[in-house]
């Protein structure tokens, strides 16, 4: 029915999506020339077997259109070629570090989330009172102030000066905090994380702050409470939610935002993670981990999309299906 | 007044320093009158330009100029493997193009005089020529500095590939009893981890522990050489005729014994094209071919070099590490740099004696460590203690790990925090030594074999062969004459001292030409620091023909 | 037949008109004037800069002198960088640069986006469905990656062609892309304002007079839906500007320009040594960014009338 | 279907019973940046048990800020500045947030004028009902269903089992109303609170809701008030008429007093104004409808005086200078106008 | 009395996607006008009424050609003026747009809230060019002052006026090049009932001024009653009923008339009325009921008329309805 369908057309077009940004990176990748020449160049007195035989590994022979179709045929088995640099199946290494960054990306939303719910509740409920100038004012702020700068910021004063967090890397390479592999890997995310929160959580709340003085203006609110439900079930059970509907969008920009940043998150916290790995590979001009990154980027940009989509159906169920 | 040339300035981007001398050896450039194109590129991208092999300038697709560190691949400096015009490539490590026959000269004599006192005199030649020439632009010749865990004991070297490399079976950790951890951080992945296809230091960081070479240096101090796999070796009058004694009773990690074979089979991977060793060139240009060595015992090996060559000793037998017939020689050639022996990530199953399987993580060598594979979470190559090492440890440390670190900050906070021990000479932590406090970190400083330089393509029309220069154009016989004067000019505009003194953080010595400065070859009283002094740059510009 | 509320005889001062209107709604809003206030300090400091800067940005006679990365002084009054550079000097004319990207990004994709919005929102069914469907394909590329990955590609490019001629190659490259992936929102909006103008009744009104397509367009929807444009413009820029620092931060920003993110790429390794040559661009950002979002926010409200009331 | 006028049987007559509403000298304010907006300046009615009280004025003469006002859901930044809201005798103004919780939606509900937009569109029907009656009754999710379902019946909703499972987008607008209706009968409440409740409703659509409110209201025997701005609603359905106008009150009456014997003339403007359908305009020439010149004052700044003043075709000097407090001029009927007999204080 | 505009057999009916997975198929359609056929002469005022939905204002749209009509011709002074506007003669077609001009219901939203009201009031006149461009700001502040605005008001922007007043400009606008027939589309419905007055008597004004004829849409059939000659129903698209107003007001035939006129209330309290209260919803133009459309809703109903969709009978009678049972 409606929502099956719905939703049909919408992983039909995310899959046009991911197609399209395929061609266009491979184009991209290509007008640069041919990869193996990158890849050979450092080998002096290469024979011709060996050029053969690389080629063939990297399925770099053909005219550009075979090519492509090769890249696809093998990135639909999941086989996205080995990296020139690192040696290893790509799709190893990008699982490793796309686990690393969904590990800082996704409490990071979480938890502005929910700071931000909080936040908001407290300032929209008080619109024009000092909390609400001040929420906005902090807001508006953490909006404007680069997620990098505050970054270094962070380091600067927990890790340089005070010593009480680390700043690189997601693991103690030895002596784990408490022992406890657990223990050190959040301990390793806090700076991170609190810097992603801190800057999510800024946007988030400007966003919900605003939707949620606009439905609390709404007649249906004034009707919740003219029904006498208590001031808290109105606002966390009638307008929260449909203040949710338009930030909704925002959250899968977010992430999209996030992914895209990575490069520079990680850069500052030296975390090994998908972004870390772009910047490594485009330096290195990688190319099968920088299509495969791209890739993979991509595709869970999309997914975020579609599952936007398809938490608005959840939580709206005005939404036109079909 | 319109520039007199373009000149395209390739800087690499991995080193912030040196992105700041390099911008400003740019800006000096233009201050005397040269049309300068700077760009920060990764490696990657200047190695294939270079390697071309045609000579051609930036603009069709060659290079005019980059930003380089380099040293020797043998504490013996051997510049006759680098700058002889034979080696031009694409089958020889000479890139520049330096092409000049008193240079020549001088470089064979370096590598075929067997007398001390005559290839010094070689030496001395081939600095006095390159001093006035100035085939390249020496800047200086950092030092090395490393910030230790002042707890670590028996850290008295620098790496220096692929002879030096971090020897934790020689660190001790205080007050981390018998079986302590220890970790060491290295800037940049690897790009292989088997010794022949080594491309510097962050490759012989990791397989270094893993592996022996023939012979070994005693210490950084004294640079002496010491038997290692070799017990002893006898050479002919002639220098052309070695035999080798092997250390009997010496185990590979997989339980297999290491023989006479094994020293072969490494020679002939190294020196069979189909591995595509970049060392291919330099090893045939000392051996000759497969023909000049034969088994001859178990634990003996002889040699017929074609000619005395004094990389013979320095590099092959005293820098590149055996590696075990046993386990790789099934590995077929095209896939030796993909193979697991190669990246250590994975495992793979290397059959020994009484028809069982040996599996192993990494590398298999004969050296003081176990290879554990990569941890990719941690971006860590793990170790562990060799037991039956043939040379017992003197430290404490039970399991080493490399890590992978990029960036100087990060090595700090990642040492201030106790996650490592210690780290490569790449992170050039001079300029921020001030600011580690003795409590987390032990400032140690060495010599460096390196140098850091601005070299040309000598094949460029105006600084390389200089026919294009208004001197060359007018009078061809001394187009040579007046590309050096451009890079005389070149030369002078670079304010050694600051660069030494402001970015590298004092941590260094003003350059002048690709000798180690502390090297008993280097002399002192002939090369004097070239000085900073624009108003002789312009001069010898106009000694080209260029007009202010 | 009068109107007994207008009856006053002498004609009154002209009213003000409609922008003149959102100007008095503007300046009551504080965060607005604020805004309004660090943009047009940036703006005139990067105007102005060669006439404060007490040096020109590219001096380095501060290494020679042996005095780099050194501490604010009465000669450098935020002290140098790593580079040798006047902190104070770079700082100015990096005002010049973040204004050139955020505002060159934001044109270009204003272009792009109105087009595009504007045409698919006029024309509505197909066209807009597929041109609504193109901006939705470039939201979801990644595209700060794509930037990092085109700047690096695009140097190895150029090498040798006319385009290596062109100055500052990289920082352009970086308008230009930025402007290419920024137009989505505006068309998205320029699309909504267009639709839901196409069927105003004041536009109906227009057609039933006769006036042409064109000055329906031009003197009708257009004028119109430039607020919500102006609005969503003015928070680009800082986006932009904030995009350019960090591809700059990565290093693959354009290393002749006077940029922020170029000293902050270059003197973040020196961060514990010489906080000063980070935290002056660094502080510069942020307020620049501030002052853009602030505007934008002052220019919701004010462009914003509840004209019912 | 026929019916009969919900004013036909007015308990006029008897000497007045104590009212259930009573609003005294209701004044409620915007406290904007240009001033203060007297939306409601000392305005007084009564709602007698079981009677529907009208309350018509223009747009912006304040009849919904006093109705909400009434349940204190003023929203900022108006605040209540005066008065007394006199519920069963005791005064609402003076209760804690917690008792007028417990009072709405139980004691005094609301429906609200447009259906569309009172309710929460992401929540069914039933839920959205059903969560009242928990919360105000403790009923459980059965019992609360099976009494959303009955009432759903009530208001004249078919197969209300179903109904109860849909969001409001799925219902037709008079649906919407009649739910809305249900919503404000859920809890049997005394006095309900109508808000211009078929403005947004299509005409035949607005003559089955207001058959069906007349109707409940007579049955259920509750109070009501009803907001509204147009005199053939209220002439159907309202026992006593108050007239607002500019935030104050002109005249207040039983419904007849009110159409037959208008005494403000504002009143008389209001219902003269309007053309008739029950009357032939063709044949002769048409006369121009009588009409109110003019613009509502602004309520920011309102001039001194009768607020009416600048429009009334009667006003004197008197008129532009004192303000007109409320008179009884017949039992049941008062009037503010100084012509009538008012007395007028400077203000 | 000659026919202005007549209006005969006209239809448009819009199409109902259904989105499927690739593209969007054509389901059904909404007959939003059903081959409605009247005629206005000079000087005199049709009322259009009915509930919402039911395709006023697409019946006035179509005329104007603001949207194009599926079938039908209208007539103006006996030219059918459809192939005009789907044509590329542009003089001819603002001929037509210079006789025929229309009036909105929504005061706030009918006027550019960016132009100033000369500019809007000058609008028709650099379109059309009746008079050199001199001469504009003299007749903008005739055509003010004839709708009882003053001329110094040209300076002002719509904002800064009520909706009175904002109604009065819009038909100064549509005056402002002299039409023959003026379409209102409920010009009264949004104001407050103190301004309906004065605007119903500014209609009727310029209607014995300048002789005018009016088209009136509206569903508040007071004011249709006060202003029109004539007055048509309409239900789901189709006319119901036509006739002089008297005939329809004191004698309607068709029973929606009489529901409609009945749900009205009369602010006369106590005045017992025979009241027909509809059962049901108005359904809606997608699903409109095979027969008589009205039949669901209607009390006498007869079991023809569940099948038989009745025609508007006598067609030179004045007063006629679409009825198989007419009261
Ligand atoms: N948020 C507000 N800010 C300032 N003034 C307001 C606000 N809301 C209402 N008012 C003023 O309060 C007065 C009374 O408004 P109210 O809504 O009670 O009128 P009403 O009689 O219900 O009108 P309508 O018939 O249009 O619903 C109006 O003059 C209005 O201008
Ligand atoms: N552009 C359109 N696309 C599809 N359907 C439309 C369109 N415009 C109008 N309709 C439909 O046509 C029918 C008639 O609409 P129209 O606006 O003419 O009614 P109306 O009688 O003017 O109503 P109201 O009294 O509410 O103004 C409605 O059912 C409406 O949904
Ligand atoms: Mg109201
Ligand atoms: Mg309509």
């Amino acid at each position: 029915m409606g929502t099956a369908r719905y939703i049909a057309r919408r992983l039909i077009f995310s899959l046009c999506l991911i197609i399209g940004v395929s061609i266009i990176l491979f184009t991209m990748i290509n007008a640069i020339g041919n990869p193996i020449e990158v890849l050979l160049a450092e080998r002096p007195g290469i024979t011709e077997e060996m050029i053969q035989a690389v080629t063939e590994y990297y399925g770099l022979h053909g005219s550009v259109t075979d090519r492509y179709f090769t890249w696809i045929w093998a990135l639909l088995r999941l086989d996205f070629g080995t990296s020139i640099i690192y040696n290893l199946p790509v799709s190893e290494m990008l699982v490793t570090y796309g686990l690393e960054t969904l590990k800082i990306q996704v409490p990071a939303i979480l938890i502005a989330l929910c700071v931000s719910v909080l936040i908001s509740v407290l300032a929209a409920t008080r619109q024009y009172s000092r909390v609400d100038f001040g929420v906005i004012a902090g807001a508006m702020v953490g909006h404007s102030l680069p997620g990098f700068l505050l970054g270094i910021i962070l380091i600067l004063v927990f890790s340089y000066t005070l010593g009480i967090l680390p700043s690189y890397g997601a693991y103690s390479t030895r002596n784990p905090l408490w022992g406890s592999d657990m223990a050190d890997a959040l301990w390793h995310m806090v700076l991170p994380v609190g810097m992603l929160v801190f800057f999510n959580c800024a946007t988030l709340t400007l966003l919900l702050r605003s939707s949620l003085v606009d439905v609390l203006r709404q007649d249906f609110i004034t009707a919740a409470r003219a029904s006498g439900l208590p001031e808290r079930r109105v606002v966390f059970g009638h307008a929260l939610r449909n203040a949710f509907i338009p930030v909704l969008t925002y959250l899968g920009i977010l992430f999209g935002l996030m992914l895209g940043t990575a490069p520079v998150t990680e850069t500052v916290f030296t975390w090994p993670g998908l972004g870390a790995l772009y910047i490594m590979a485009i330096q290195q001009l990688d190319y099968p981990l920088i299509m495969g990154a791209t890739m993979v980027i991509t595709v869970m940009l999309v997914t975020a999309t579609l599952l936007t989509d398809i938490a608005y159906v959840a939580i709206d169920p005005r939404i036109r299906l079909g | 007044a319109p520039p007199f040339f373009r000149l395209y300035l390739m800087i690499p981007n991995n080193q912030p320093a040196r992105m700041i001398w390099g911008t400003l050896a740019a800006q000096q450039m233009s201050r005397i009158g040269i049309d300068v194109v700077s760009s920060f590129v990764p490696f990657t991208v200047i190695s294939p330009r270079r390697s071309r092999g045609d000579g051609k300038p930036h603009a069709e697709g060659g290079w005019d100029a980059y930003l380089e560190r380099y040293y020797y691949n043998a504490i013996q400096p051997t510049p006759n493997s680098l700058f002889h015009s034979r080696l031009a490539p694409p089958s020889g490590q000479n890139f520049y193009y330096v092409n000049d026959a008193q240079i020549d000269d001088a470089l064979d004599r370096i590598g075929n005089t067997i007398d001390p006192a005559g290839r010094q005199a070689a030496y001395r030649d081939f600095a006095k020529r390159w001093y006035d020439t100035e085939p390249m632009t020496i800047l200086f010749y950092p030092k090395d500095v490393i910030a230790v865990n002042p707890k670590l004991k028996g850290f008295d070297t620098t790496t220096f590939n692929p002879v030096f490399f971090p020897n934790p079976e020689s660190w001790t950790i205080e007050g981390a009893g018998n079986d302590a951890t220890a970790a060491f951080a290295s800037w940049a992945p690897p790009m292989s981890l088997i010794p022949m296809y080594s491309n510097g230091y962050s490759d012989s960081n990791i397989f270094g522990p893993v592996y022996n070479r023939l012979y070994e240096y005693e210490s950084w101090e004294n640079k002496r050489l010491q038997p290692g796999l070799a017990l002893s070796h006898t050479m002919s009058d002639d220098g052309k005729r070695w035999v080798i004694t092997l250390r009997p009773n010496v185990r590979w990690h997989s339980g297999e014994e290491f023989t006479a074979e094994d020293v072969k089979f490494t020679w002939d991977t190294i020196l069979n094209k189909a591995y595509g060793a970049p060392i291919s060139a330099t090893a045939e240009q000392v051996l000759g071919s497969t023909e000049s060595y034969r088994v001859t015992g178990k634990y003996e090996i002889t040699v017929e070099l074609p000619k005395y060559d004094m990389l013979f000793l320095d590099w092959l037998l005293g820098a590149q590490a055996i590696i075990p017939k046993h386990a790789y020689e099934r590995i077929p050639p095209a896939s030796m740099r993909g193979h697991v022996a190669s990246t250590w990530n994975g495992r793979y199953q290397v059959p020994i004696s009484g028809g069982r399987n040996y599996t192993a993580l990494g590398g298999v060598g004969t050296g003081p460590w176990i290879a554990q594979g990569y941890d990719p979470q941690r971006r860590a190559y793990k170790f562990v203690r060799n037991e039956n090492y043939w040379k017992p440890h003197t430290g404490n440390v039970k399991t080493f790990y490399v890590v992978n670190i990029q960036g100087t900050d990060s090595v700090l906070s990642a040492l201030r925090s106790g996650a490592i021990d210690a780290h490569d000479p790449m992170y050039d932590i001079g300029p921020l030594a001030e600011t580690i406090e003795p409590s987390w970190g032990k400032v140690q400083t060495f010599d460096s074999f390196k140098w850091q330089h601005i070299c040309y393509n000598l094949r460029h029309p105006v600084f390389g062969t200089g026919v294009d220069t208004p001197l060359g154009r007018q009078d061809p016989a001394r187009a040579a004459e007046a590309a050096a004067y451009i890079r005389k000019a070149i030369s002078h505009a670079m304010p050694r001292e600051q660069i030494v003194k402001e970015i590298a953080g004092g941590y260094g010595e003003q350059g002048t030409v690709p000798l180690p400065f502390t090297s008993e070859q280097y002399d002192h009283d002939l090369l004097k620091p070239i000085e900073y002094d624009l108003a002789k740059s312009r001069e010898y510009l106009e000694r080209a023909g260029y007009r202010y | 037949m009068s109107d007994a509320i207008l009856a006053p005889t002498a004609a009154p001062p002209r009213a003000p008109g409609i922008w003149r209107q959102s100007w008095y709604r503007f300046r009551r809003n504080r965060a607005g004037m604020i805004g309004l206030c660090i943009v047009t300090l940036v703006v005139l400091l990067a105007i102005l800069a060669p006439f404060i800067a007490p040096y020109v940005p590219d001096d380095t006679s501060a290494m020679l002198r042996g005095a780099a990365r050194r501490p604010p002084s009465a000669l450098h009054w935020l002290g140098t960088d790593r580079n040798g550079y006047d902190v104070f000097t770079r700082t100015l004319y990096g005002a010049r640069t973040a204004l050139m990207v955020g505002l060159g990004a934001m044109l270009i994709a204003s272009v792009i986006g109105v087009l595009i919005g504007g045409i698919a929102g006029f024309s509505g069914g197909l066209v807009d469905e597929l041109l609504m469907r193109f901006a939705e394909f470039f939201m979801v590329i990644p595209v700060f990656v794509v930037i990092l990955a085109v700047v690096r590609l695009f140097g190895i490019v150029v090498v040798g062609t006319w385009m290596e001629d062109i100055p500052n190659l990289n920082m352009m490259t970086i308008i230009v892309l930025l402007g290419c992936f920024e137009w989505p929102p505006i068309a998205r909006m320029a699309r909504a304002e267009f639709l839901r103008l196409r069927g105003a009744e004041f536009v109906e009104a227009a057609h039933c007079i006769g006036s042409s397509r064109r000055d329906i367009l031009l003197r009708h929807i257009l004028p119109n839906a430039m607020p919500p444009l102006i609005v969503l413009v003015a928070l680009g820029i800082g986006g932009a500007i904030l995009a350019e620092t960090m591809v700059s931060f990565l290093g693959f920003g354009d290393p002749k320009a006077v940029s922020w993110g170029q000293s902050l790429f270059f003197n973040y390794e020196a961060l514990k040594v010489a906080p000063w040559a980070v935290l002056s661009p660094g502080a510069a950002l942020f307020v620049t960014v501030l002052g853009f979002n602030l505007l934008a926010d002052g220019l919701t409200d004010a462009f914003n009338p509840r004209l019912r009331q | 279907m026929l019916s009969t006028l919900a004013s036909a049987s007015s308990p006029v007559t008897a000497a007045p019973p104590a009212p259930l509403l009573e609003v005294r000298d209701l004044r409620v304010h915007f406290f904007v940046r240009e001033g203060v907006v007297r939306a409601v300046d000392g305005v007084d009615f009564r709602v007698n048990p079981g009677e529907t009280l009208g309350i018509v004025g223009e747009s912006g003469s304040g009849k919904t800020v006093s109705s909400m006002s009434i349940m204190r859901l003023v929203p900022p930044p108006a605040r209540n500045v005066g008065g007394q809201i006199l519920f069963e005798g005791e005064d609402l103004l003076a209760k804690t947030p917690d008792e007028m919780e417990a009072l709405r939606g139980r004691r005094i509900a609301m429906i609200f004028q447009n259906p569309a937009t009172s309710l929460n569109p992401i929540y069914s029907i039933g839920a959205q009902l059903g969560e009242i009656l928990r919360w105000h009754l403790k009923l459980s999710r059965a019992e609360a269903d099976a009494r959303v379902v009955e009432l759903l019946t009530l208001v004249g909703i078919s197969d209300p089992a179903t109904r109860l499972r849909q969001f409001p987008h799925e219902l037709s607008g008079g649906m919407k109303q009649r739910v809305g209706i249900a919503r404000a009968l859920l809890c049997n409440p005394s006095l309900v609170l109508a808000d211009e409740p078929t403005t947004a409703l299509d005409v035949t659509i607005q003559a089955q809701i207001l058959e069906l409110l007349a109707d409940l209201q007579a049955r259920l025997k509750m109070s009501m008030v009803l907001v509204t701005h147009d005199m053939g609603v209220v002439a159907r359905m309202a026992h006593r008429i108050t007239v607002m106008y500019a935030g104050r009150v002109c005249e207040s009456a039983d419904a007849a007093t009110i159409f037959n014997a208008p005494q403000h003339p504002y009143t008389r403007a209001l219902l003269e104004s309007m053309p008739r359908i029950d009357q032939s305009y063709t044949g002769t020439k048409r006369q121009p409808l009588p009409t109110i010149a003019g613009r509502p004052p602004n309520l920011l700044n309102p001039p001194p005086g009768c607020r009416f003043h600048d429009r009334c075709p009667e006003a004197s000097a008197e008129c532009r200078r004192l303000l007109p407090l409320e008179t009884t001029i017949a039992p049941g009927h008062s009037v503010s106008c100084l012509k009538r007999g008012s007395e007028g204080i400077a203000a | 009395m000659s026919a202005l505009l007549e209006v005969d057999g006209l239809s448009k009916h819009y199409p109902v996607f259904e989105r499927r997975l690739f593209r969007a198929a054509k389901q059904s359609e909404i007959r939003a006008v059903d081959g409605v056929s009247f005629t206005v002469n000079e000087g005199e005022t049709l009322g259009l009424v009915g509930e919402s939905g039911c395709g006023k204002t697409t019946t006035a749209r179509s005329i104007l050609n603001l949207v194009t009509p599926s079938d039908g011709a209208v007539r103006f002074r006996g030219e059918d003026i459809v192939p005009v506007f789907k044509g590329s003669d542009r003089a001819r077609m603002l001929e037509i747009r210079r006789s025929l001009q229309y009036v909105f219901q929504d005061p706030w939203l009918s006027l550019n809230p960016r132009w100033t009201i000369g500019e809007t009031l000058k609008e028709p006149l650099r379109v059309h060019r009746p008079e050199a461009p001199e001469s504009w700001d003299a007749r903008v502040a005739e055509l003010l002052q004839m709708v009882g605005l003053e001329p110094h008001h040209a300076w002002r922007y719509p904002h800064e006026f009520s909706g009175g007043q904002r109604q009065r400009v819009g038909i100064a606008r549509a005056l402002a090049i002299e039409p023959k027939l003026l379409i209102l589309d409920e010009p009264v419905s949004s104001l407050d009932v103190s301004v309906r007055a004065q605007i119903l008597n500014l209609l009727v004004e310029l209607q014995d001024r300048l002789g005018l004829a009016y088209l009136y849409i509206s569903h508040d059939l007071s004011s249709v009653r006060y202003i029109s000659t004539h007055v048509a129903v309409m239900y789901l698209g189709k006319l119901v009923e036509i006739g002089p107003v008297d005939d329809i007001f004191t004698r309607p035939r068709h029973h929606y008339t009489r529901a409609l006129l009945s749900a009205i209330p009369v602010p006369s309290p106590g005045e017992a009325q025979d009241r027909v209260v509809l059962k049901g919803e108005v359904p809606s133009a997608m699903r409109r009921p095979a027969g008589c459309p009205f039949h669901p809703r209607c009390a006498a109903a007869l079991p023809v008329c569940a099948t038989d969709e009745p025609m508007l009978m006598q067609p030179s009678a004045p007063h006629r309805a679409a009825c198989h049972n007419p009261a």
